[in-house]
């Protein structure tokens, strides 16, 4: 049976699937359906200074083979997640990982700084790229020199592994991901959301109170593999792919083109059992290959 | 009869413990079901079984499923429909799909014999009555679906449960005979072609009786719930509705359901879809 | 009877859907299906001074909801245009624009000085955004120093309705068409396709003999609605919204966010009979919601 | 017998003059036809019959449809499909279609009484033989279904037509046994569990008989075609082969599906699908 197992700085992880940030809550929220012990590891919601509202309602329009949200961040914040969720899921024999966000740099650095005192936690998602706040976000991770100065701050303060997430609205990626790398990010993770816009032609109203979301899903796959392609031909430091996974073979399409793990998002929507299905169907692709681990494959596009 | 009466009292009761004892956290699965019936109500109204393999668990009214229709190029999500009963001994879960748009056109065009992907139970349930409460059930479209399920298996006699169905017309309504033991059941249409002229609100029954009620529960349009909880609030009556905002996974994890509570947002699909109107933000 | 004309520049256009480049030939290729006469506009396959070959075989790859083509402008050469086609669509009563590609600024402009001489063609579509040519092409769209470069020179040597074609592979498409309309574009016409790439996981190999591609179809609607709104709040001249338009509802929403005109490519690969589909159901929208024209319609997003 | 096969000579006189005046620029239409049977001839291939509601246009061997399919949430462009046989009388059209991926096996799972978008006809035909040609049609997989077509409307007598079927195990072929009296058919397959043993290529009348035909008619996959194409090449032997490149539109305005030929990309849905090996640059 094939090794599954994959590294991401000095982390091991059990296999290369991991959930993505905002879509699985922290974890809790889908055992009844996965058995969080199964994943590589859990990438947490995007957690915040002080505690979120998140935007109105509407947040979420369906579109082809995707979707739209808005959420735009909500959560309890920093010391919420310290006090009542971490004593819950620090025992779980998984990696979780915290997406941290924040409106200036003081904000990043102030929630990271928290998160490195908790032991269990072996690394922070550096959310760069979050399309739906105001302040912040995305606005970090479309300037090269923005990403250079929260990298940097952010590096100097949390020495666990630090992996950076890069928004896919920009017109070079691979710059960004260089000067994740130049900073000491330890892996970027890739991509967050597009930035799209739905209308209501009946209403004649956009269908989000915020105009414009994040496109996540099936339909931004292609662009995703494209880009964890550029990155993972200007960078050294291990890429984590995501965009539109739904099965295994997709899983498979992103370690190809370059990433060492893959994140699964919005496909948990439409299957709840989405992981322990891409994870076995990962194991039958290498041993149908008669690959012997992961590795074999990371960035083994045939040119 | 009065051995049905008897055997659902006693199931209800049953059903509070449990429900109390795991403090809604019943397990939430996904499994293929299989649509054993497929019943034109009306024009618009569909009623669908749909069987499962292994024994259900618990089911409440005002609890949901979240739906893949997987057969249509178009739909990427999956779609929530009310329970509207449950049958245990044959494990069949039943729904009364509406046409609205393209996924529930879809749905109800599947064939018995067909598999449908379906996560459930999902959502808080309703307050269950207390066995002397006099309750007023208000429904209206396809809000008449966890109001008739709550009917059935409130255990209360059939003197103690009212109900309204209020619809556009009387060809809008569905048939709902097999109730008329459990319940009095009243009609409201807009066009007057079925029992009392207007909406839910100008039922006679709403306007001048609605004091007498100790439990007022409704699901339907937003516009209908809203003139019904504005009564009640206006009353200090328990009210509780049943919400329907858009969902994507209805189970919690996506925070796009949110209704803009007194508490913060709030999921519909955890912490709803059945709110209590104090909790809202909607009395003004 | 809803009035479905509408204007861009000076040309009147009976309708506002318009084919879109690469998508529909030369108008000639589809009259089987389609009565050229009932379009508002016929935009044409890409043109360029010498003949090209364009990219190896597979060109093609099905993306969810969606496609990758990278077919890479092959096409005869603007002589052959003249010579060749010109005569036979000159009389057909509708507008046809011819869309000019070039690998540096002189061969934009020595097509379009051909393309002026020509007196049935009333507009061009300057293409800066082709993501499947090595030279020129998308390179020009993505940076406002080439954009502006290569307007100014075009517009120079043209006179008649000159209409820029923008890539959405750019962090800020406003930019872009700030710099169009300074250097006297009369138009912009969005989304060219958005750079993508399709793995075939089993052969361990990209599908694209290019391995990237350019995404099209309604898999990037949300995008493209998202940039025609943005553009429509930067810019005066007006805009022509394409990108995953499938049916009048579609169209109806490019208009709500500000496009004046739509055009319709990946979609009539699917559906033939989708002009005449859209064309009607537009004018039955006008009819529901008691509007006299398209003109009351665009940009009419209520916020 | 006599009769019918006189006139399908007729039939096919009048086609190939047709054919002629129009060059080959019969209209495409795009329209619903009505799935009226599907067969399941093997593990893997089905025979679809579909019928139109207008009298069809002249259709010819080679020539293809471009299949609309609705019913799964995945498929976002048509899947072209071979004609395999015309019924002008009964305006059906059938198609051989094997189960490849996921587009190919939903159609296969579409009922009798379902309507199907289809845009036809597509492409160019095969070159049709003089009334002395003894012609070598082989096929391979789901590539039997135009050379069956062929065979049946080519207008020669049995003994002028030859046929190699070319398959990996007996399970795998499918029964033609209404083709029998139109042609000779010979078998081979990978496993040697039905006709010869190994491919077609291998078969006698292929290694040895090769040159006393006038024409070689040839569609299949890939790696069969370019070796019939090579040793017909090399005895400068008249061979036409039918490709399969993958298409968005299949009519001819994306230039997806174009083939390198001597005479630059040529697209295959419109210069092909049929073409003479000689235009190609396969052979060397
Ligand atoms: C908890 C819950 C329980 C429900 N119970 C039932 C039930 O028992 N029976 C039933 O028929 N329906 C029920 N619904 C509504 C049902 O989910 C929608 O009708 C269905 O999702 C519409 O899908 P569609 O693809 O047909 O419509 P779409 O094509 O997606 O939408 C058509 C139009 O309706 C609007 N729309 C879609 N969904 C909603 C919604 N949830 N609220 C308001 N507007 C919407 C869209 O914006 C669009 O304008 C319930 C919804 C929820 C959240
Ligand atoms: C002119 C023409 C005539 C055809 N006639 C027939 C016919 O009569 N009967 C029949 O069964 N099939 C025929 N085919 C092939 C048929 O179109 C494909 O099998 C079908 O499109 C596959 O769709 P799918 O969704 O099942 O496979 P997909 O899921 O799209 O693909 C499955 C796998 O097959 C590969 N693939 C898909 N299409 C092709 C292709 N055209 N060539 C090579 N590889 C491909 C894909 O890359 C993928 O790896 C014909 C194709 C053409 C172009
Ligand atoms: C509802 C929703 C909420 C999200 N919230 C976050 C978040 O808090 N932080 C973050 O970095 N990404 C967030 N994302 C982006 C996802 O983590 C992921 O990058 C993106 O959805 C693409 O992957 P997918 O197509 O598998 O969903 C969110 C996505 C969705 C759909
Ligand atoms: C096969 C194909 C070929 C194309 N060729 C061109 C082209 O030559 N010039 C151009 O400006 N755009 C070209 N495009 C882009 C389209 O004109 C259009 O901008 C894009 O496909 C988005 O619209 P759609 O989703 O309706 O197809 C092409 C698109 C496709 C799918
Ligand atoms: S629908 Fe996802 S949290 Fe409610
Ligand atoms: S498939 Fe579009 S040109 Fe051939």
């Amino acid at each position: 049976m094939a090794d599954l197992s994959i590294k991401i700085h000095d982390i091991l992880f059990k296999n290369p699937v991991l959930t993505a940030s905002g879509t699985c809550g922290f974890g809790k929220e889908i055992q009844d359906f996965v058995n969080l012990e199964s994943l590589g590891g859990v990438v947490m919601k995007g957690t915040t200074l002080n505690p979120r509202e998140g935007n109105s309602y509407p947040r979420m329009a369906e579109t082809p083979s995707g979707m739209l949200n808005a959420v735009g961040l909500q959560n309890k914040g920093v010391d919420n997640f310290v006090r009542n969720i971490y004593p819950g899921i620090k025992d779980i024999d998984t990696h979780f990982i915290v997406n941290v966000n924040g409106s200036t740099i003081e904000e990043y650095i102030a929630v990271t700084e928290r998160i490195n005192e908790l032991e269990k936690i072996p690394a922070i998602e550096l959310n760069i790229s979050c399309p739906n706040v105001k302040e912040g976000g995305m606005a970090f991770g479309v300037s090269c020199p923005a990403a250079e100065a929260v990298v940097k701050a952010v590096r100097k303060v949390y020495n666990k592994t630090l992996i950076v997430k890069l928004s896919p609205n920009i017109t070079s990626i691979t710059e960004i991901a260089k000067v994740c790398e130049a900073q000491g990010a330890d892996s970027v993770s890739l991509i967050n959301t597009l930035l799209g816009m739905a209308v209501d032609a009946e209403k004649r109203k956009p269908v989000l109170s915020t105009v414009t979301g994040g496109l996540s899903g099936p339909a931004v796959k292609p662009i995703a593999l494209r880009m964890v392609w550029q990155v993972h031909n200007a960078v050294k430091i291990p890429i984590i792919g995501m965009g539109g996974i739904m099965n295994a073979t997709d899983a498979i399409e992103f370690i190809l083109a370059g990433a060492s793990a893959v994140q699964i998002g919005t496909g948990i929507f439409k299957d709840p059992d989405i992981f322990e299905k891409t994870i076995s169907g990962i194991e039958s692709y290498l041993d149908r290959h008669k690959l012997h681990s992961i590795s074999e494959l990371i960035g083994k596009l045939q040119m | 009869m009065q051995q049905v009466a008897a055997f659902i009292l006693l199931r209800n009761i049953l059903h509070r413990i449990i429900f109390a004892l795991k403090s809604v956290n019943m397990r939430k699965t996904v499994s293929d079901l299989l649509l054993i019936d497929n019943k034109q109500l009306n024009k618009d109204n569909f009623l669908l079984k749909l069987q499962s393999k292994t024994p259900l668990s618990d089911i409440f009214p005002g609890q949901f499923v979240n739906v893949e229709i997987k057969k249509a190029t178009e739909i990427f999500l999956r779609r929530p429909f009310s329970i509207m009963d449950v049958d245990y001994e044959n494990r069949t879960i039943s729904l009364l799909v509406k046409i609205l748009g393209r996924g529930s056109k879809v749905f109800t065009e599947y064939i018995p014999g067909e598999l449908v992907s379906v996560i459930f139970p999902l959502g808080k349930p309703f307050t269950l009555p207390l066995p002397n409460d006099r309750i007023l059930l208000i429904g209206g479209g396809s809000g008449v679906a966890p109001m008739l399920f709550l009917a059935k298996i409130c255990g209360l006699k059939p003197e103690q449960v009212h109900m309204i169905l209020g619809a556009r017309s009387a060809t809008d309504h569905v048939d709902i005979s097999e109730y008329e033991g459990l319940a009095n059941l009243y009609y409201a249409t807009e066009d007057g072609s079925k029992g009392e002229k207007g909406f839910v609100t100008h039922h006679p029954l709403f306007t001048h009786q609605l004091e007498s009620f100790d439990k007022i529960y409704t699901c339907g349009p937003d516009p209908m719930m809203k003139a019904v909880a504005k009564e009640a609030y206006k009353r200090k009556l328990f009210c509780e509705v049943s919400l329907e905002n858009t969902m994507a996974c209805g189970f919690g994890v996506c925070l796009c359901c949110v209704e803009d509570t007194k508490h913060g947002n709030l999921c519909v699909c955890t912490e709803g879809p059945v709110f209590n109107i104090n909790d809202l933000k909607w009395q003004i």
